[in-house]
């Protein structure tokens, strides 16, 4: 493996080339397609336009400009609100994902027997007896007419926590053993699909009047990816030997101070690549996004079904022009913390 | 640190552990309290409501369109048949099997050509960095848009069969995305086309980060190339590869945006995912209390795999407790 | 077992030229060290030998076989690293045995091999420990064990010793001269500590920027440097050098200071040497610091008077730093001696052990 | 070799001003005989028109530029006139009554969602000179419009989320008029009925095709629920130049025995499309669309043509469905078999292939949107190679009892309604009746910058629209609207359109047989009726059947 002999090295050089070309070629295609005029969007007429014949620009003005001519486009408005829309949202929420996360990781990670090792049927279980416990009180709230009212949301919701404690601790007197664990709770949401919690979430924002606000859209990104920060984040801890922080309290600092000034630093390369992560998934976020916005922070994946008409159908060009601007704001940032990549993925799992 | 701790470690090992722990109770409880505090508080803050709601709608026949606030979805109370109702239709069944299959293909697909290319990529050739960044560009790419280049690529006159024709030499005109099996096949082709990067990416950073004395070691000690990853990389990459493909796994389960692009579930029910199968019935049929059903279903059915998927990570906890035992072994052995 | 030839050997790494022409006879059982300062080529050589590296050119032989083209697996050679790469994710059994596991061996006989060896180095309460949880001293044992299982002809060991606490480097030291003795393969041992070196080896090779500068007993580098390198990495305290002159008065030789006025004389067999030779009249003495003596008196035989600059008292004995003639240099003084800095001096030496060196080209002229 | 060099030379030329014009190159010059050049981003006001105010005599007005008995309508251009309208016209009474609302019925703004590509008729001048449809809005009525663009498959998500939350986000709501059923059972519309007894739209006398079309348009369950502001009726084209090729009429009579000509039946245009079918020669016998959902425009003109006077979709009686019969069975069969004179990757191709397709000259017959002549029969549009070379006709039919049933199929598009959220619904549906109102739509439907297609009478006899989709088309579009039937617009038709659609295309990949195809929508059609309610679908079905059309005709090509 560390001596190559010169037919291997030619081997490697062919296969490296051959999968860049198979990986690169749907990227290539989306490229050339946003310099194509629209007459070369499509193989249906039975021509394939591998380069583009005659380049245009008019992709790129499609979606970025304002559309007040006389012929019938299938956007009107530019995309540039929708793009600093995404960016505020997904940084935002990577942000937001990243704070509570983060902490979260290192609390589980130091000071926590939490392994999010549950039973499947104590976590069904406890789900189940706390559906039991608030149904009556959901009807009754409907009954009551403030199921929908921003003081019935809240007073039900700490019912519902209070709820949850205490069927938490009357579990626990009967199974040996943990009955709740934060680390997998999280991960059982973010393996539920978003799309049915999303009603409810819907309905709640609107009370609060969160829908169509860049604020809201970061909460709601910030929960639903913060799991990942938190499995990330938490093995990267694992991996930096509690002596140093315990060393540091020894010393005389506060937790605090040790978190921040010992350890945060020598996960920063963690911190990097997580922060890349979430910001991919909230940048390519549709639904959410989709019943979360309205008129004005809708972002570029709302922004890319506008340019589909059924009377002209699916723009491709202009779709391949934003869908390369929007490549651009994960690409600069993995470019920022490129330094980081490579050993921050290791997720610290390898111990040296 | 590693000037300070093992002195006092040696100086008398056994009370500056003792010291170190007992500062750890005394004040670490409150702090760590506070650390998952707000992750707790969000968790609980923000989907109590929606859970409950959702659970309140499924055990109702109600939907927008039958009229009236969903918070009087009381009135349509049935006791949970919309539960039976997705218990016995075949489409969620088979949309639930269908998700764990294209899972089942992909994620290891991308698992093994991620290690692969990451072996490629292990030793300094020319070009290397621009053949990386060409690789790790796909996971860039918003699914929406890659769902769209691949509808187009995947026609049967579209780029991909007129290189494939041009390989074989004679005319192929496969219409992928027009039945059940090549449909499948664009779809599982278009995720890992996506998520392999990433999977490179994690996998090229465990190889760098690998020992490479150990390996020079099991070279000296006669092992060979298959040895070494067999008995050497596997079994130290085997915690971050868990952790990929735990991951990942939890992203393909919610497959949509490509599918919903290039086939739209179909043709027919064809490449129908659980997240289509919920989506359809969700935003299209409006069948609220029946998808929140689905959901809870769903909920349920994720919890039970959650709970398997997460065991292989605890291994490192558990090897961390059998350190500590191994430790106070020698530590007894040495005051012997 | 094994005797190792080096011909020619030679190693390039891009613009670096990290080992020059290397010839070198190691006979069968010989207990070698590679000894020089870090970047000196000693691990790429090591490194040749094991296969781990190809030479740019020349050849390998052991025992007169050709062994460039042998891969590095099969050459029946033994590797110790210097961070003992150990197996983290394997048991101390799984560890060692696993040269043995690789070659298919069974596992009745490789539970025999492991505990033999487990015996040999006191491993055997740990062997279903796991490796990765071992104190770094017992690693070092485990790596031991895991290159002997396969019983290989040349054993190679690098830097075996220079993460251990100093009490137990020594008792490895004592070990792995027994362990030697008793299986009595041709080891190499790469060290940059001249003490191991000297305490352990047959034969020593100094090497110094991809160069081999000796290659003898320790008797040989200690007592006969090449150059004034090998000189000064030999011994501690370093050997003390002044930069000299060559002069004769009243048909007396002299080694004249240039600095000071302070002057040594040179016997006829030194001094035949030094009038024969051509050349600049630019010259270095070298003398050890245990050959010198430091008085706080006048003495008849000390020839240089000083000013004491600092001391060093180690227990057993202390180091007097004494400047002579604006030379500083470092003189070996029994336990108990005492001074203070800026206190008169008279230093004595044994004109035995002086060793003069070219000073352009470092040389030993001898 | 030259002369190709210097004709790409043109081309390329030609389209480099149409990319100077526009962003897409095939709508390019819709109407470039009107419109020869862009107007300013702002277009002038009305007032600041001089040229046009002066051709005018002015009479008694409260704006200048009107014509004699005018209250209001566009001004400032050659042949303004044409779209203005009297005190007593639908337009001229909306408003009248939006100037006599009390203050507090009056909004300052008006909030209309609607589609994305459609907002041009709204912001665009056209003519030049011209004011746009908002400022002449603003101007006579003193109340703002913001007209949002959303994508239009983003409409019904939109209004489920608006109606559900009670954020009342917009007045106006705009979606795909199958949706009706289902967003009017959720609550989202407001009833017109009283609006519209009061204000008197005369719909029935503005739209083509009389009280059947309103009774198609603009109602759900027997009541005014919407108003459609799209015609998008399935119409079809052919190309003339093969079909009047002397060769081709040769063979094809030889082959078929009775002569070349737009067939009257799916059997004759069946046997077109098999002679026609040369992929060889890159041309596709017949290019009606077969994708999900979309193809079900023609299954269901197939399958609505079978019976005298139509093929319903349910029993008005009992709501039981009807597909399960030799009419569903021979619809599906059809469906699935003539997949043979279509492209292999017909199942995924939507409007932009088949577009693509019929411009590239890839198809000899195709089944599309009115606009297709308009788009690709026209000089502007660099990339066709149909310019002059299409003819269209009505939906071929079958003969039943010896007489001729051909049915179209409206699936509409733009269709407007007045939210149940807003404060201002009347204010909101005066706006939908100005707006919908003969004069001011065919003054809108002619501006190329929206997509709005004609179906009020007055569209088709404007001379800017005629001459946009040529005048060899408007009859076929009148006859297409007289002809046309509804989709599944019921409460869940979204379920029982996904129930039909995944069982013909099951039909189509060859896993169930049309019989088996048509037996288990009806079960699924059937729960999906329980689980609604059947009494109220019952109404609704009933309420429907006022909305197809019962036109028939007799057959005059014997083959």
């Amino acid at each position: 493996m560390y001596q190559t002999r010169p037919w291997q090295k030619v081997l490697r050089y062919f296969t490296i080339i051959i999968v860049s070309i198979m990986f690169f070629f749907p990227t290539y295609w989306m490229i050339t397609m946003s310099f194509k005029p629209k007459g070369e969007w499509n193989s249906a007429a039975g021509t394939i336009y591998w380069v583009p014949q005659n380049p245009t620009l008019d992709n790129y003005k499609t979606v970025l400009t304002e559309y007040r001519g006389q012929f019938f486009r299938a956007n009107q408005s530019s995309a540039l609100p929708s793009i600093r829309s995404s960016i505020v949202v997904s940084i935002g929420g990577t942000l937001f994902a990243l704070l509570i996360g983060t902490l979260a990781a290192y609390g589980i990670s130091r000071h926590s027997t939490d392994t999010g090792d549950l039973p499947w049927y104590i976590a069904v279980g406890r789900l189940g007896l706390l559906v039991l416990v608030m149904l009556p009180f959901i009807v009754l709230w409907a009954r009551l007419g403030i199921l929908a009212t921003w003081y019935g949301i809240l007073t039900f919701t700490i019912i519902g926590i209070v709820a949850d404690q205490i069927i938490g601790r009357v579990l626990g007197k009967y199974y040996k053993g943990a009955v709740g664990s934060l680390s997998f709770s999280i991960l059982q949401l973010r393996m539920f699909p978003p799309m049915a919690i999303l009603i409810p979430v819907m309905i709640m924002w609107s009370t609060f009047r969160l829908i169509d606000t860049w604020y809201g859209l970061v909460i709601v990104y910030g929960v639903v990816t913060f799991p990942f920060v938190v499995w990330l984040m938490k093995s990267f801890f694992d991996d930096i030997p509690k002596e140093l922080d315990e060393a540091a309290v020894v010393d005389g600092s506060s937790n605090w101070r040790a978190f921040f000034k010992v350890v945060l630093p020598l996960a920063k390369g963690g911190l990097a690549s997580t922060a890349l992560f979430v910001f991919i998934l909230n940048w390519s976020d549709f639904l959410v996004a989709l019943l979360l916005t309205s008129r004005n922070w809708g972002t570029i994946p709302v922004f890319l079904n506008k340019l589909v008409s059924s009377e002209i159908g699916a723009q491709h060009g202009p779709k391949a022009a934003l869908g390369l601007l929007a490549v651009i704001p994960p690409v600069v940032f993995g470019l920022l913390i490129q330094q980081y990549l490579v050993r921050g993925l290791t997720f610290g799992a390898i111990k040296k | 640190m590693a000037a300070s701790t093992p002195i006092t470690t040696k100086a008398t090992p056994g009370s500056a552990n003792r010291r170190l722990r007992w500062i750890d109770m005394n004040n670490t409880r409150t702090f760590a309290t506070t650390l998952t505090l707000p992750a707790q508080l969000v968790l609980l803050l923000i989907m109590i409501f929606p859970l409950l709601a959702v659970v309140y709608i499924s055990m109702t026949s109600w939907s927008p369109t039958q009229g009236g606030d969903w918070t009087q979805a009381y009135k349509f109370w049935d006791w949970g048949r919309n539960y039976v109702e997705v218990f016995t239709d075949p489409f969620f069944w088979q949309a639930l099997g269908r998700t764990f299959l294209i899972v089942g293909i992909a994620v290891p697909l991308e698992f093994l050509l991620g290690l692969g290319l990451a072996f490629l990529f292990l030793e300094d050739f020319r070009g290397k960095r621009i053949f990386y960044a060409l690789m790790l560009i796909p996971m860039m790419i918003v699914p929406a848009v890659a769902g769209y280049m691949f509808w187009m690529m995947f026609q049967s006159n579209g780029p991909i069969n007129a290189v494939i024709s041009a390989i074989i030499g004679q005319p192929f005109t496969l219409a992928w995305l027009s039945s059940e099996a090549p449909a499948t096949v664009a779809v599982i082709i278009a995720e890992v086309w996506q998520w392999t990067p990433l999977m490179f990416l994690i996998m090229a950073s465990g190889l760098v980060g690998l020992p490479e004395d150990q390996m020079r070691a099991a070279t000296m000690l006669g092992a060979s190339g298959w040895q070494k990853f067999r008995y050497l990389m596997l079994p130290m990459l085997k915690p971050i590869i868990i952790i990929a493909l735990v991951i990942r796994g939890m992203e393909a389960v919610k497959i949509f945006d490509s599918i919903f692009l290039m086939t739209a579930g179909g043709p027919a029910r064809a490449t129908e995912s659980l997240s289509i199968y919920m989506y359809k019935v969700a935003f299209q049929q409006v069948r609220w209390s029946f998808a929140a059903a689905a959901a809870m279903t769903v909920l349920v059915i994720m919890t039970i795999i959650a709970s398997y998927a997460l065991r292989p990570l605890q291994a490192p906890q558990r090897e961390a407790q059998a350190a500590m035992r191994q430790a106070a072994e020698t530590g007894a052995a040495g005051s012997d | 077992m094994a005797s190792i030839k080096l011909d020619k050997l030679r190693k390039q790494f891009k613009e670096v030229l990290a080992v020059e022409g290397l010839n070198l006879d190691i006979e069968d059982g010989m207990f070698v060290a590679f000894l020089g300062p870090s970047g000196c080529g000693k691990t790429t050589t090591m490194n040749m030998i094991a296969g781990l590296e190809q030479p740019t050119s020349g050849d390998l032989y052991f025992d007169g076989k050709r062994m460039n083209d042998v891969p590095a697996g099969k050459r029946g050679v033994g590797f110790v690293f210097q961070n003992y790469a150990i197996f983290t994710h394997m048991t101390v059994y799984e560890n060692v045995g696993f040269g043995l596991k690789v070659r298919g061996c069974p596992e009745v006989e490789m539970k025999r091999e492991v505990g033999k060896i487990a015996e040999l180095l006191e491993l055997t309460p740990m062997l279903d420990w796991n490796a990765g949880k071992l104190s770094i001293n017992d690693m070092q044992k485990v790596a031991l064990g895991r290159s002997m299982i396969t019983n290989p002809g040349i054993f190679l060991l690098d830097e075996p010793f220079s993460n251990l606490d100093a009490s137990f480097r020594a008792y490895m030291r004592g070990e792995l001269k027994r362990i030697q003795r008793e299986i009595k393969q041709t080891m190499i041992y790469v060290t940059h500590d001249q003490v191991e070196a000297m305490s352990m080896a047959d034969r020593i090779a100094v090497m110094y920027c991809g160069q081999l500068y000796q290659w003898g007993s320790p008797d040989d580098v200690y007592n006969r440097p090449v150059n004034a390198f090998v000189a000064r990495f030999i011994g501690s305290p370093n050997m003390n050098f002044i930069e000299c002159a060559y002069e004769v008065e009243n048909g007396q030789g002299f080694l004249q200071q240039r600095k000071g006025g302070l002057r040594v004389p040179v016997d006829a067999k030194r001094r035949r040497l030094l009038e024969d030779r051509t050349g600049p009249n630019n010259l270095i003495l070298g003398i050890r610091p245990e050959h010198m003596k430091v008085y706080q008196q006048p003495e008849p035989n000390a020839l240089w008077q000083g000013t004491a600059y600092a001391l060093e008292p180690l227990g057993p004995l202390t180091i007097a730093h004494t400047e002579v003639g604006g030379d500083r240099v470092q003189v070996k003084a029994s336990g108990g001696y005492r001074t203070r800095p800026g206190d008169p001096q008279w230093v004595a030496l044994d004109l035995e052990y002086i060793h003069i060196f070219d000073g352009e080209t470092k040389l030993v002229i001898r | 070799m030259e002369t190709q060099k210097s004709a790409k030379k043109i081309t390329r030329r030609d389209f480099l001003r149409a990319a100077g014009i526009a962003g897409v190159g095939v709508v390019a010059a819709g109407c470039a005989q009107q419109a020869p050049a862009p107007a300013a981003p702002t277009a002038a006001p009305a007032t600041a028109a001089p040229a046009a105010a002066t051709a005018v005599p002015a009479v008694v007005s409260t704006k200048p530029g009107l014509a004699a008995g005018m209250i209001g309508g566009p001004t400032g251009f050659e042949g303004a006139e044409r779209y203005q309208y009297g005190p007593d016209s639908p337009a001229g009474r909306a408003i009248e009554a939006l100037k006599q609302l009390p203050a507090d019925k009056k909004p300052e703004k008006l909030i209309v969602m609607h589609p994305e590509g459609a907002v041009g008729h709204w912001s665009v001048a056209f003519p030049e000179g011209a004011p746009t449809p908002a400022q002449i809005f603003e101007e006579e009525t003193g109340i703002k419009l913001d007209i949002v663009g959303v994508s239009e498959n983003d409409q019904f998500t939109k209004i489920i989320q608006d109606t559900t939350t009670k954020a009342g986000q917009w007045d106006v709501y705009s979606f795909w008029g199958n949706n009706r059923g289902t967003l009017a059972e959720s609550g989202a519309f407001f009833v017109l009925d009283d609006f519209v007894a009061q204000h008197r739209p005369e719909w029935d006398k503005a739209y083509a095709g009389g009280q059947t079309t309103v009774e198609s348009y603009a109602k759900y369950n027997g009541k005014y629920v919407c108003v459609s502001f799209d015609g998008d009726y399935q119409s079809w084209n052919f190309r003339r130049d093969l079909f009047e090729d002397a060769t081709e009429q040769k063979n094809f009579k030889a082959k078929y025995g009775w002569d070349l000509q737009w067939p009257e039946t799916f059997e004759q245009l069946d046997q077109i499309s098999e002679f026609f079918m040369r992929p060889d020669q890159n041309l596709l016998g017949c290019t009606d669309i077969r994708n999900s959902i979309w193809g079900l425009t023609n299954w269901i003109q197939r399958y609505a043509s079978a019976a005298n006077p139509f093929q319903g979709y349910f029993d008005p009686k009992t709501g039981k469905p009807l597909i399960n019969s030799p009419a569903g069975i021979r619809a599906t069969q059809e469906y699935s078999d003539t997949m043979a004179f279509k492209s292999k990757d017909a199942v995924s191709w939507g409007w932009p292939e088949q577009y693509a397709n019929f411009t590239a000259g890839g198809a000899a017959v195709t089944c599309a949107f009115p606009n297709m002549p308009k788009f690709l029969d026209n000089a502007g549009n660099a990339d066709s190679k149909v310019v002059g070379k299409i003819r269209t006709g009505l939906a071929p039919g079958r003969i039943v009892d010896g007489k001729l049933i051909r049915r179209t199929l409206w699936w509409p598009n733009i269709t407007l309604a007045v939210s149940t959220q807003t404060k201002y619904p009347e204010a909101s549906y005066l706006w939908m009746q100005w707006a919908n109102s003969p004069s001011m739509f065919t003054f809108m439907v002619g501006n190329p910058a929206g997509y709005y297609d004609p179906f009020q009478n007055s569209d088709f006899k404007d001379p800017v629209v005629v001459a946009s989709y040529h005048d060899y088309h408007v009859p076929t579009m009148i006859a297409s609207i007289e002809h046309s039937v509804p989709p599944l617009n019921l409460n869940g038709a979204s379920e029982y359109e996904t129930a039909l659609d995944t069982n013909v295309q099951a039909v189509i990949a060859g896993k169930k047989t049309a019989e088996q195809a048509m037996a288990d929508c009806e079960a699924e059609w059937e729960k999906i009726t329980d689980r609604i309610g059947r009494e109220k679908q019952v109404a609704a079905i009933a309420a429907q059947m006022a909305a197809f059309s019962t036109v028939v005709d007799e057959p005059k090509i014997k083959s």
